[in-house]
């Protein structure tokens, strides 16, 4: 509705989506929020007049019924755009990029490097958020429903690969990266990027109806881009500026 | 000659296929002493509950204090009556159940006075003054604060008696007061019964199975057998001279059994 | 080296929320409780209904649906509750009535005799029910609202899949940040099973207190 | 949004898909319910005392700690101490111990209902204490036990969802998977309340049937 | 002179700190009919439960039919009896309750059929055949495939007296058998019991409060008060003639309660 910012403004912060998977969102030992993507979102809010956002963490597939069912004002989680999300969200312009990454037992026993040798190899059980990319990848190579496990966080998975209980936990790379490093397993490695699978970049995704607010941040966020602002708050948790510039949401969501 | 203060008038009650009582009609006297009498099931206990409006009546009516129990006139016609006007007829009527119904988690005191105070809007000193006097009258002044577990049966029945006199009813009703009662503790319930009888002129209906407090208690008998009244009169005749063969079976049991009459 | 202190503040904080979940929700449980269980001995046929179909249907569908529909599916029909709304509805709903059962079942074992003696001194069906049946009933459905309150205690955690940052949610972050699953785990075991107790103290106390000069027969 | 029949019939296989996870996670928890719960009870009814108290112990806290977080415990913890269960079987003895500790407290007051009269009526005749067991007591004490234990049958049946937070894809779990998919959760989430609905309509009746059939035998 | 089967030898039964069996000896010889009298709470009760071993006894030794029952010999050393012990010991032992405490999950037929079953291995075609004469002396063939509910208390009470027969003890207690019976139904238990005392030479003990009967039935009358035994003897002397002031007191009270003697 047109007056949203209005009332966020009025009512002093904006209530957001967020996952807990660093690098993209992360909450600390204070419980406070932080992550590429809320930090961002924080400081283009800021901008805007709302001084400050409440995140809730919530799964990946719950955050746009939650979007809709007006849970949240705004996804600030690196969920990913993908033209049946954009129908069902209004995005901003790319804030975050990154390419898919598979988790794995050293030595990739399996020889797994896309989603597709998965879908090839009856033994081979992969685990993914729920609701995110990567179940959506898995599935769409055609691994059957009873190979892709539904993780509900980042430790879960790690831990199932651990214990066997997986052969191939997926995740963007940075993420992959961050997990892995934290676990400090020598007898876990990475993939990276996964073979065929595409580039995604997440950008804050709006209620459908609210786009004079997303019309809004994206002139924040284009300037901050501009002042190189942008890339200070980015890059330290690995991410690139360039790859969000070079790409725009309408390129994106029209992608196959 | 006075009204009658009950006036049955041919009423039936029925459970499903079984008929309690059938076509029963009887008139009573204010402060008239009824004493009723009969084999088991004859329908004595029925009778007193419908009075008392615990349970309805299948046909028939009832007239209570001039005015109708279960019906109210409306536009003329008698309908059923609402539960605005049983509440007011019950102030009427007060009842002695066989195993007392005491309310176990008040004390003697409360037990007596909580009607009056929340039926009666009576202030709360006022009622507790009259409740002690009843309690004194019963004998039980000294265990006003009692709780009811701690009294024996005896003791019990008569703050009983006491909480259904204290809202000053004008008819009062006792089912086997003393039946549930060991033997030795019926006589204390009987005289506090007897003092009632002679002291006040309520109107009183009694069931009993203690045919000799019958004979000196009541002014009438009534025999009941299988939902009808087969005889009644004076209890020297009643119990003397019974015309009616099934009360001479009866008596003639009840006396096998041990009771004095 | 972690950082332990400052995680178990994080469950400690939702060691509240789920203190909270509980308080309230029981609150709300009894209300209900009480109001279906009492309606269900109407003698008005609609409320009657009334009272047994919300029985039924939130005894017969799970607590998890309740949930899931209090946060996803409330919201299109213009109610927009917070997380801990939600919970406290879904929660205290399902639970009360199961209670709702516990207070019919009180009510009823109260004796025909005594509402009878109420009838005979003439109190309203109001006044029965306030000065002689509940009172006496009380004691009655105290332990197994005690029971009831565990349950719920226990269904808090379920809230943690609706986002609410509960004891067990928490516990999931502490994990996720730390990679350590035993100790968060244990430490939320044991502050259920501490909370549990105390409920069952908490009960056995109102017991004593509610049942006081009720022992001995009744008669 | 509004309630779309199309996609009711699009996720209604996958739906049901789910619905036998749940069914046969319930039966499964069942069963091993009755059996720890019979362990249970026996334990706190004839073990030495220390074990004795520690199974009571055990069964408090079993009873005063949520599911959910038993089930994280199985499926997250064991695997450290080397006991690595599929998500299914961990989701089925997490159940079953749970609702054990309920079956234990209906085993215990079905076999303390048997009147004292009949244990020794049993030793005048000279059974022993197996033959006491098998023949006298058990018989008498099960069939009162049948409508309870059913009855957290039921309970159980409502408490599977929480498996999903295990990866078992049973009901909850595949309703849940089809709302992130789709973005829809109005369709999935009220179909599963209608399943646990229709199931538990089911068993009210199947339970009146039981408590009628075996209502207790009037004789000491 | 025959040895006596039954021998109690001071024996003592404490609950906590209340002694309910002081030094207790006595002496039973075959085939005698003992009946064991006397003021309730005075440990008639605990006497049959011991010897059934449904008790253990805090001191003392009892031995039956030339065995000891709660000890057995170690070493030359009498040391407590093990469960084997007891079980072989309880086969010379029968005994009916007060509360009959048949099986009500199994068929007349089966609860006189179960134990020698189980018990002695019996065939089960044997064991019918068995329990159907058996049922038929305590008069209640036609009901073999009744279940125990379907029964009246004093047919219960035949059953129960055929199923503790069926295993055949040498030694039967019978504990209060009719007293929790409706008084029309005690004659035919009684006269089940008075066929068994002549037509067999079981030794019987039995506590009753039917002095009429024990009169008739018992060859010799103990006197229990207080754990202890006060008087004994024939039933003639006990019951006329009694010697102690105890026994006098117990005596006139019973009759005083409407008790033929
Ligand atoms: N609620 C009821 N439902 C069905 N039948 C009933 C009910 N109450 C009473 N009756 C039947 O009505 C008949 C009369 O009962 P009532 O209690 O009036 O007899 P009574 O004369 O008081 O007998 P008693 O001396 O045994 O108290 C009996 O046959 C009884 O079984
Ligand atoms: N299990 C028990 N625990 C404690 N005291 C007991 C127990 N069983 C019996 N007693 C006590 O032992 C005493 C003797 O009891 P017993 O049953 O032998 O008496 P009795 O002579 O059979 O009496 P009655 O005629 O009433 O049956 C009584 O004081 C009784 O209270
Ligand atoms: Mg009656
Ligand atoms: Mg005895």
């Amino acid at each position: 509705d047109e007056n949203k910012l209005e009332e966020l403004r009025e009512q002093g912060f904006a209530r957001v989506a967020i996952a807990n998977e660093p690098p993209f969102t992360a909450v600390g030992a204070d419980g406070k929020v932080s992550g590429a993507a809320p930090d961002v979102a924080r400081e283009i809010f800021k901008r805007l007049g709302v001084p400050e956002i409440v995140a809730s963490i919530s799964e990946y597939g719950a955050m746009i019924p939650g979007l809709q069912a007006g849970r949240h004002d705004a996804i600030t989680a690196g969920l990913f755009m993908k033209p049946e999300r954009c129908a069902a969200v209004a995005y901003s312009q790319p804030i975050l990029c990154d390419a898919e990454a598979f988790a794995l037992k050293k030595g990739n026993p399996l020889k797994l490097k896309s989603y597709k040798d998965i879908a090839d190899n009856p033994d081979a059980k992969i685990g993914a958020p729920g609701g995110g990319t990567e179940e959506k990848l898995a599935l769409e190579a055609g691994v059957p429903r009873d190979r892709v496990i539904v993780v509900p966080d980042g430790q879960s998975g790690l831990k199932m690969l651990q214990d066997g209980r997986i052969d191939v936990y997926s995740l963007p790379v940075l993420s992959i990266h961050d997990l892995v490093s934290k676990a400090n397993d020598p007898n876990i490695e990475v993939v990276a990027p996964v073979e065929g699978a595409p580039v995604y970049c997440d950008g804050a995704a709006f209620r459908k109806g609210d786009e004079a607010l997303r019309d809004a941040f994206d002139v924040e966020l284009a300037k901050m881009k501009e002042s190189g602002e942008f890339a200070k708050i980015i890059e330290p948790y690995g991410f690139s500026a360039k790859a969000a510039m070079s790409t725009t949401r309408e390129k994106l969501c029209a992608a196959k | 000659m006075p009204e009658p203060i009950i006036r049955i008038d041919n009423i039936v009650k029925r459970y499903g296929p079984l008929t309690v009582l059938d076509g029963l009609s009887m008139e009573v006297m204010p402060g008239e002493k009824l004493a009723l009498i009969g084999p088991s099931g004859s329908g004595k206990t029925t009778i007193l509950r419908i009075l008392m409006t615990l349970e309805t009546i299948s046909d028939g009516f009832i007239q209570v204090d001039g005015e109708q129990l279960y019906h109210v006139k409306k536009n003329g016609q008698l309908v059923p009556a609402d539960e605005r006007h049983l509440h007011k007829m019950r102030e009427k009527i007060g009842m002695v159940f066989q195993h007392f119904n005491l309310f176990p988690h008040k004390c003697v005191l409360d037990n007596v006075t909580l009607a009056p105070i929340l039926t009666k809007g009576m202030p709360r000193a006022a009622a507790e003054k009259r409740a002690m006097e009843l309690l004194d009258m019963v004998g039980l002044a000294d265990k006003a604060k009692s709780m009811p577990a701690q009294l024996s049966g005896g003791q019990k029945q008569r703050v009983a008696i006491a909480r259904a006199l204290a809202l000053s009813p004008k008819i009062m009703l006792f089912d086997e007061v003393t039946s549930a009662l060991d033997p030795e503790l019926v006589e204390e319930v009987l005289n506090v019964m007897r003092k009632l009888a002679a002291e006040t002129d309520m109107t009183m209906l009694l069931v009993t199975h203690e045919m000799g407090f019958a004979h000196d208690f009541a002014d009438r008998v009534l025999f009941f057998d299988r939902g009808k009244i087969v005889e009644e009169g004076k209890p020297e005749d009643i119990f003397r001279h019974p015309k009616q063969e099934r009360t001479q079976t009866f008596l003639r049991k009840i006396i096998a059994a041990g009771h004095r009459v | 080296m972690i950082d332990w202190s400052g995680y178990i503040g994080l469950i400690l904080e939702g060691a509240w929320v789920t203190v909270q979940l509980t308080l309230m929700g029981s609150a709300l449980a009894v209300v209900v409780a009480f109001a279906a269980g009492l309606g269900r001995l109407s003698r008005f046929m609609a409320v009657r209904a009334l009272a047994t179909t919300y029985i039924e249907f939130f005894r017969g569908t799970s607590i998890f649906v309740q949930l899931f529909w209090a946060y996803f599916v409330l919201p299109f029909a213009g109610i927009t509750l917070t997380p801990l709304q939600a919970g406290v509805l879904a929660l205290g709903l399902n639970v009360g009535a199961y209670g709702a059962e516990v207070v019919r079942g009180a009510v009823k074992a109260i004796g025909r005799e005594q509402r009878e003696a109420c009838i005979a001194l003439n109190l309203s069906r109001y006044q029965a029910m306030r000065h002689i049946i509940l009172p006496q009933a009380l004691p009655l459905m105290l332990p197994t609202f005690g029971n009831n309150a565990i349950e719920l205690l226990k269904g808090t955690a379920v809230v943690s899949l609706i986002s609410l940052t509960d004891m067990t949610f928490q516990a999931q972050v502490v994990r996720a940040q730390t990679g350590n699953t035993l100790i968060p785990f244990a430490t939320i075991l044991v502050l259920y099973f501490v909370m549990a107790w105390l409920i069952s103290l908490g009960m056995r106390w109102l017991e004593r207190r509610v049942s006081r000069g009720l022992d001995g027969l009744r008669v | 949004m509004e309630w779309d029949w199309e996609f009711v019939r699009q996720i209604m296989p996958t739906l049901i898909e789910g619905l036998q996870i749940t069914i046969l996670a319930t039966i499964l928890g069942a069963a091993v319910a009755a059996v720890i719960g019979l362990v249970f009870a026996i334990l706190r009814m004839t073990a030495p005392a220390p074990i004795a108290r520690a199974t009571s112990f055990a069964v408090e806290f079993i009873r005063g700690t949520p599911l959910l977080v038993q089930l994280y415990f199985i499926f997250y913890v064991l695997p450290d101490i080397g006991i690595r269960l599929p998500a299914l079987l961990a989701g089925v003895i997490g159940l079953g111990i749970h609702y054990g500790t309920y079956a234990a407290e209906v085993y215990r007051a079905g076999i303390e209902n048997v009147p004292r009269g009949q244990w020794e009526a049993a030793k005048a005749t000279n059974l022993t204490a197996r033959q006491t067991w098998m023949h006298v007591i058990l018989p008498q004490a099960i069939p009162p036990m049948i409508p309870a234990l059913a009855n957290y049958l039921i309970a159980m049946f409502k408490e599977t969802p929480l498996l999903s937070a295990i990866t078992v894809l049973e009901l909850m779990n595949q309703a849940k998977s089809i709302a992130n998919s789709n973005y829809r959760y109005i369709e999935p989430m009220t179909l599963v309340g209608v399943f646990f609905l229709i199931m538990s309509l089911i068993s009210v009746f199947f339970l009146r049937w039981l408590e009628e059939r075996y209502a207790r035998v009037d004789e000491r």
